[in-house]
């Protein structure tokens, strides 16, 4: 701190001094244990490291960062959505129907999906943010319905020959420029938008507020149940958005297991993240790697020609080590302040 | 200054809730509306009696396609011994605070029925044995669950999300993703079926024997050790104001780590069940589909178990348990083809949600918290 | 009011509430059904009267392809036939017990036939008993519970069949040599791990240049079996051959093959549903796939139903319809044979509708 | 900055309108009147110290004030205009800012962030992160806090750091009037010199600060008018020039004269609870105090002394670093509140609601909580009968008021509740008794109570160590008083003492006849 910035000048010249760091531990430490990940999978099988294996595992990657982004700021105010699965159903099952029928545009069929998850995430948002119940209870609900709604519009059929409109965000070459997979390309800009968002803005920042001490957010004049709505509204919207992916993703055709379960996987890319599940604290660039982590688990295990059902065990494993190294040094930093507060 | 806005009223409202008062001077319909609205069990018992009778009425009317009878009820009964057991193994952990609840069951399940295929099915242990060492091999499982939660301080969300993950890897690894069905265990259907109560069993329908052998002693157990013994109180002290309980001398956390433990023994006892009633050991019986514990957690929920902690009780258990598995039985009769194991999710969900609801406003209402 | 008694009044309400509703049990009451459990099945048919005979098919899930083509063909045996009623209703999850919860509501219809295609056959053992003893017909169709009371067991074409039609179908394309993996789905799924089975050995006999380097489960999920074929492709660069084992897969895999540009340097074959692989075969990116005509399987089975409930016995040669003039019966294994395994390719693919 | 406050002394400065005038406030919570017909006048550019006992209204004053509270009758007026503060928004737009005891801060966000939460300075759509900074590094230079702090997280500062970060949120923005709610209690000497030099410039530049701190010595560095509060009304506003410690204290405790108490003896001469040079880093250190069976010792500290922290220890909730703890001779380590209770100490937690009572639970349930060892059969299987015995006992000594012992503790009145928790200290009978603020939040009937039966406690030979922070009560009970200051135990007292001579000690005059020329700021 030699070089404070002098009271009068309006604005320090380097952006640095006025905010923390733009990537936290925890990130550093998933980067880290990706890339180490990658190495070591690109030493051990033939293929690992190919275009042919990083760009699909980017692409599948994509559709549980993006729910999880929206799930970051969900927990991060604190609550929760387990109605992901449903809503993902329900968008992918609308969009895919609607593509059958009327052949739209890949703009028309991401707002379509967009709109509708954004209409499911609206009921869960204002179920949670005005009827006063905890959000894993609405959500329990919610998800039931969601499924419920979804299964009726599915009507015992599957949705064949969809139009491949959205493999622009496939697996394919339709869903590469330049050999870099769209659907991640998007995940990240939605992701650094989030970001900034969550860190540069009054609103983002309330998010934390609210998750840290939601009466004392209120105390402060910020509008909690309108963010509360705004969280749950923006997850369905990124869910709509998912389940465009995850149609791609698949094949031409659509059956009723799409989003199956994916709510805990979202769960558990968001928490390997470092977002905090008591709310106040937790970053999207984190969710984005945990997702990828988890892909790069179940994966490199195919690679390796392991069982793939271990996979889970792993994920499993890498929550606890996640979670709770994150736990060692909230303690580690209570004990410090204490040492601190002796001395002083 | 002149204009003092309020005349001081000589007794502004008591501090002490209205409820008393209340209780007293209400007629006995605005009483009875008063209950069925903050009390969750009498709710529960209201929405039972509407949903059968409700059923009842449209099976007169030849709307069902089967008769909704006692011998229907009794035998869709065996659904509400696995799911009834998860939900109090649900409402230990919920009961013990701070967060508490265990997305793991299911995947207990599958794990110890897999192992109680191993010892009964495979080993040829004595059943007494099996079933002993299988509630203790679950009862580890979910105290791996309780050390990570009370004693690490890992939130119960992420504790029990990382061990179903990984009980479900193990579950289907062990045994290369085969069911174990040998014919010890494919006999073992005899402890599910239906069988007629002795002495007054002529004139009443039959019931699952699971309900005796399994059901009915893990809910008087769990009801007296939550009612009766100094566990239960240490739990419910615990919930309630954890901190408060240190401060009246109690072990916190061996009470947390217990709660995990219990929630996992009944998850074993559920395995032996699944696995008599399905006649084989699936790898996968806790965690296909969407699992176990999630329906578990709804109903103990609908139960009226607060997510806070410290609030709910063995009967909203067994009675949301009822309700559920009742309101489903009908709706098969009711929806034919492919709709009505839809609507089954369109029931819970909306049940769930409007009971919640009702709750809170019931609760602000009358300014009681249930 | 203290808790307890407040229970206990809550209790009591609830039986106050549900006693007059259901009096008591009918289960003594003989006049309807259960008087001679073994000979039920006739009983019933002849307690009905002139009314249809109810056939019952619990699928393994409902709204797949699969099992909604086999729901058409029941529906369309049961209008041509004039004698049964057709009743079809699935989980929406490939789950024991929620199968279990259905069957259950078709012995309390008191249906005369349910014929199943049991996610877990053993876990439906104990049940057919249970509906036998109530004087229901029982029987399999698609998959089979081989350790129960069933009837019959309506197969679609045998284990061994699928299993050697598939692989004599992807070596085919790959040239009779090669490695190639395959992509199932329920890691517990009984048929699936058949049809396995027999594929390795039937490859380690009949092709000793090819090899399964791996076999791999996505579940019910398409993304997920596309993104396992993915990784398999490049786990084993050397690659020429994939097998989608199930309705799900099966697209899946050819849209990995698709996906990775590798048309013509991977082949794939599966057991998908026509519609579904039409895409596929006609790009290249799938050889074939083998399968029977479902819709049929949902006749013979509903035909079958019909069969049962009215108590007759079935030949070893039957003709159905003009479709399938001549079904096998073997009567020591109460095996119903549809015919043999259905290549659909390209060519033939436009003759399905689902 | 002197003649800034000379001028503005009352009766001194021009006849400005006052820049906040609350008259005939009053406002009851359920059967309690916190506030009776208050009045207060802050002129600007003052600091003007609000005082009272514990209870006497002052924090119920402040959060009207600040919008948390709204009265029942009475008017505000500011600058001479009359205002209506329906909320925390409405006070913070006329300019009123309140530094709370507790911070209310986010632990995860900036120090920045914390102090623009709810009106960020935005440029477009963000958040201009350097406008805010600058403007918090000023505060934070004035508060003797180095720019750094400025990016650090909240929960990463020490608590008085905290405490800091609260008053640097009340300064940005244009606050007329500051309201410091006790800022002194948890604040070193060097930061409390920190501060004053703060508020003296806040004041040179303007601005209005209510002042309230229960160190009386501090007045007379900083404050230039005083409102005395007793019972929930205004006893008067006094020039600081006119007062003295020893008559401010006069003031708070009013004409009251200590009531008639039993002189007790101890039955034994070896302590019960002895406590020697007992220290644990960062909360006390030396503590003295020995409890004789059938004595009631006061331990008297205003808030922040350390007095909760002492009681802390001796329970077991935290470990002393230093010093021992002696039961009737026997030295002890107390590892956690299940230990203490075994080695015969019982406690009446300060925090009723938090560290007491199991709002939704019965009042047996509260009763035999921490006991169920001796309530159960093998330990195991709670007796119900014996509870039900014992906690029907219990509310009839207490007098509890409850229909039965099944009622909610929830759904109780404060000294109700209280009582309920006091008679779970009462079920084993212990040898020591330690209650710690055991009137606080209850109403003078119940407190009258309470006393009484700590009274019978030492009649019956229990040692008990009441652990205060409220004075009246702390004579009334006690046959000693030790007082706690800066963390260690200073005077004691007999039984003769008066109110004024131990709150003139406690505040920071040894010598209660030393308070004719108090400290005038410079």
């Amino acid at each position: 701190m030699t070089t404070t910035a002098p009271p009068t000048s309006p604005r320090p010249t380097r952006r640095a001094r006025v905010l923390p760091p733009p990537i936290a531990g925890q990130e550093l430490v998933l980067v880290a244990v990706i890339a180490l990940m990658w190495v070591v999978l690109a030493l051990t099988t033939p293929a690992f490291a190919s275009a042919g294996s990083i760009q699909p595992l980017l692409v599948a990657t994509a559709p549980i960062a993006l729910a999880g982004i929206g799930m970051t700021i969900v927990i991060i105010t604190g609550g929760i959505d387990v109605s992901v699965g449903g809503m993902m159903m329900v968008c992918a099952v609308v969009t895919a129907k609607a593509l059958v029928a009327f052949e739209l545009a890949l703009p028309l069929a991401l707002g379509l999906s967009v709109a509708v998850g954004g209409l499911l995430g609206l009921v869960n948002g204002l179920l949670i943010a005005y009827g006063r119940v905890h959000a894993i209870i609405i959500t329990f609900g919610t998800m039931n319905v969601f499924l419920f709604v979804g299964l009726q519009i599915f009507a015992s059929r599957t949705v064949n020959g969809i139009p491949s409109t959205l493999q622009f965000f496939g697996r394919g070459v339709a869903g590469r420029t330049l050999g870099v997979p769209h659907a991640f390309v998007l995940t990240l800009l939605i992701a650094a938008i989030a970001w900034w968002y969550l860190r540069h803005t009054a609103g983002g920042r309330h998010f934390y507020a609210i998750g840290g001490d939601a009466q004392a957010a209120r105390l402060a004049g910020i509008d909690v149940r309108g963010r509360i709505l705004a969280a749950y509204v923006v997850t369905g919207l990124l869910v709509g958005l998912a389940s465009c992916f995850l149609i791609a993703q698949g094949t031409s055709s659509l059956d009723q297991s799409v989003g199956n379960g994916k709510e805990l996987a979202v769960i558990a890319a968001v928490v390997i993240g470092g977002t905090s599940i008591m709310g106040g604290r937790g970053s999207v660039l984190g969710t984005v790697l945990g997702a990828l982590l988890v892909q790069t688990v179940t994966s490199g295990v195919t690679q390796l020609g392991w069982p793939s059902q271990l996979s889970d065990l792993f994920v499993g494993i890498f929550i606890i080590v996640a979670v709770g190294a994150d736990l060692l040094r909230e303690r580690a930093r209570r004990r410090r302040l204490r040492a601190k507060g002796a001395a002083a | 200054m002149s204009t003092s806005t309020q005349a001081p009223t000589p007794a502004g409202p008591d501090p002490a809730p209205r409820p008393a008062a209340a209780e007293r001077g209400d007629s006995i319909g605005a009483r009875a509306l008063r209950a069925v609205l903050t009390q969750r069990i009498t709710l529960l018992a209201v929405l039972i009696v509407v949903v059968v009778l409700s059923y009842v009425a449209l099976d007169a009317g030849g709307y069902l396609t089967a008769p909704y009878d006692p011998d229907y009820l009794s035998a869709s009964l065996i659904n509400a011994v696995p799911l009834a057991m998860l939900a109090l193994a649900e409402l230990l952990v919920i009961l013990s605070g701070r967060g508490g609840i265990d997305l793991s069951v299911g995947a207990i399940v599958a794990l110890s029925g897999m192992v109680f295929g191993f010892m009964y099915g495979q080993w040829g242990w004595p059943l007494w044995l099996a079933v002993v060492a299988t509630a203790g091999f679950g009862a580890l499982c979910g105290a791996l669950n309780g050390f990570l939660v009370a004693y690490i301080g890992f939130p119960a969300l992420i504790a029990t999300l990382a061990t179903f993950y990984a009980f479900k890897s193990l579950a289907i690894v062990v045994n290369q993703q085969s069911p174990i069905s040998t014919p010890p265990i494919q006999e073992l259907y005899s402890l599910t079926r239906s069988v007629e109560i002795p002495v007054i069993g002529g004139q009443i329908p039959d019931v699952p024997l699971g309900i005796f052998t399994f059901l009915l002693p893990t809910v008087l157990i769990v009801w007296l050790l939550l009612a009766r013994t100094t566990y239960g109180r240490r739990l419910y002290a615990v919930g309630t104001n954890d901190v408060a309980s240190l401060w009246a001398g109690q072990p916190v956390r061996a009470t947390r780590f217990g709660a995990y433990a219990l929630a996992g023994l009944i998850s074993g006892l559920v395995a032996v069940v699944t696995v008599a009633q399905f006649a084989s050991a699936r790898p996968d019986a806790g965690v296909s589909g969407n699992g176990m514990a999630l329906p578990a957690i709804t109903i103990a929920v609908l139960g009226g178990v607060a997510i806070t902690g410290g609030i709910g009780r063995v009967a909203g258990v067994v009675l949301a348990t009822l309700l559920i598995v009742w309101l489903n039985a009908g709706i098969l009769l009711a929806f034919v083809g492919n709709e009505g194991s839809q609507y089954q999710l369109l029931a819970l969900g909306v049940v769930l949600v409007a009971a919640a609801l009702l709750n809170g406003f019931a609760g602000r209402r009358y300014g009681v918290a249930d | 009011m203290t808790p307890i008694r407040r229970t206990s009044a809550m209790l009591a309400v609830v039986a106050l509430g549900i006693l007059p509703a259901a009096a008591c049990t009918k289960k003594n009451d003989s006049s309807s059904y259960g008087g001679a459990p073994a000979t039920g099945a006739a009983t019933s048919a002849s307690a009905g009267g002139g009314a249809k005979a109810k056939v019952a098919f619990v699928p393994k899930l409902q709204g797949i392809p699969y099992f909604e083509a086999m729901n058409a063909g029941g529906k369309k045996a049961a209008e041509e036939m004039g004698t049964i009623e057709w009743l079809y209703q699935g989980p929406t999850q490939a789950d024991a017990a929620a199968q279990a919860d259905i069957v259950r509501s078709f012995i309390q219809q008191k249906v005369d036939a349910i014929i199943v295609a049991p996610n877990d056959p053993d876990s439906m053992a104990p049940l057919l008993k249970q509906a036998k003893d109530a004087g229901i017909s029982v029987a399999t169709s698609d998959t089979d519970a081989p350790n129960s009371v069933r009837e019959v067991f309506v197969n679609q074409a045998t284990a061994q069949g699928i299993g050697e039609g598939l692989t004599d179908s992807l070596l085919e394309a790959m040239g009779d040599k090669g490695t190639y993996a395959i992509v199932s789905c329920g890691q517990t799924a009984e048929n699936l791990n058949a049809w396995i089975k027999v594929q390795r050995d039937y490859t380690a006999k009949k092709y000793p240049q090819a090899k399964i380097v791996d076999v791999v489960y996505a579940g019910e999920d398409q993304a997920k079996a596309t993104q396992m074929a993915t990784d398999l492709m490049n786990a084993h660069p050397d690659l020429t051959g994939l097998v989608g084992e199930c309705t799900s897969s099966a697209p899946g895999v050819a849209q990995a093959v698709k996906d990775a540009g590798k048309i013509g340097k991977v082949f794939t074959v599966g057991l998908g549903t026509p519609q579904s692989m039409k895409p596929y075969l006609t790009d290249g990116s799938s050889s074939a796939s083998i399968l029977w005509d479902v819709e049929n399987l949902g006749y013979l089975t509903a035909w079958t139903g019909a069969q049962l409930a009215e108590g007759k016995t079935l030949a070893a040669k039957n003709k159905v319809n003009d479709k399938l003039p001549d079904v096998a019966f073997d009567s020591a294994t109460k095996m119903l044979l549809l015919g043999p395994a259905l290549e659909i390719t390209k060519d033939n693919v436009d003759q399905f509708n689902y | 900055m002197t003649s800034t406050v000379t001028s503005s002394r009352p009766g001194a400065g021009p006849d400005a309108p006052a820049r906040l005038a609350m008259t005939g406030i009053s406002k009851r919570f359920g059967a309690v009147r916190a506030i009776r017909q208050a009045d207060l006048v802050v002129r600007p550019g003052t600091v003007h110290a609000l005082v009272g006992e514990n209870g006497a209204g002052k924090s119920t004053m402040i959060k009207i004030l600040a919008g948390v509270e709204t009265p029942d009758t009475g008017d505000i007026e500011v600058d001479g205009s009359p205002a209506s503060i329906r909320g925390t928004s409405d006070a913070l737009a006329l300019g009123i800012a309140t530094v709370y005891q507790e911070p209310q801060l986010f632990g995860e966000l900036t120090v920045s962030e914390n102090i623009f939460i709810g009106r960020e300075v935005r440029r477009g759509a963000r958040v201009d992160w350097a406008a805010q900074h600058a403007q918090v590094v000023d505060v934070l230079d004035l508060l003797g806090l180095p720019p750094r702090v400025a990016t650090a997280t909240v929960a990463d500062l020490p608590i008085a750091t905290q405490q800091q970060v609260s008053i640097a949120k009340a300064l940005v923005g244009n606050a007329r009037i500051l309201i410091l709610d006790e800022p002194s209690a948890i604040l070193t000497d060097a930061e409390i010199d920190v501060l004053f030099t703060v508020v003296r410039r806040l004041v040179a530049s303007g601005v209005s600060v209510i002042y309230i701190s229960h160190r009386l010595d501090e007045l007379f560095r900083i404050a230039d008018e005083v409102t005395v509060m007793r019972d929930g009304a205004t006893i008067g506003t006094y020039p600081i020039g006119d007062l003295t410690v020893r008559r401010v204290a006069e003031l708070m405790v009013g004409g009251i004269l200590t009531q008639e108490k039993a002189v007790r003896a101890p039955t034994q001469d070896t302590p019960a609870l002895e406590l020697s040079g007992l220290g644990r880093v960062g909360a006390f250190h030396d503590v003295d105090v020995a409890v004789r069976p059938g004595e009631v010792v006061g331990l008297y500290g205003l808030v922040g002394s350390g007095v909760s922290e002492i009681a802390a220890c001796v329970y077991g909730i935290d470990r002393a670093t230093s010093g021992t703890i002696t039961l009737a001779g026997r030295q002890v380590r107390p590892k956690n509140p299940g230990h203490a209770k075994r080695l015969g100490i019982a406690l009446l937690p300060a925090n009723r609601k938090q560290e007491g009572m199991f709002s939704f639970q019965s009042i047996a349930f509260n009763i035999s909580a921490g006991h169920l060892d001796r309530l159960s059969k093998a330990g195991f299987w709670v007796d119900r009968a014996a509870e039900r015995t014992v906690a029907r006992d219990l509310i009839k000594r207490l007098a509890v008021k409850t229909p039965s012992e099944k009622q909610a503790i929830g759904a109780m009145s404060g000294g109700n509740a209280q009582k309920v928790v006091l008679a779970r200290q009462l079920v084993s009978r212990p040898e020591v008794l330690v209650l710690a603020e055991p009137t606080q939040g209850v109403d003078i009937g119940a407190k009258e109570e309470i006393h009484k039966i700590i009274a019978e406690l030492a009649a019956e030979g229990t040692a008990v160590l009441v652990v205060t922070s409220d004075l009246p009560e702390a004579l009334r009970v006690a046959d000693r008083l030790v007082v706690v200051r800066g963390g260690t135990t200073t005077v004691e007292f007999g039984p003769d003492a008066t109110q004024v001579d131990v709150l003139a000690a406690a505040a920071g005059h040894d010598d209660p006849s030393d308070a004719s020329d108090p400290e005038q700021d410079s």
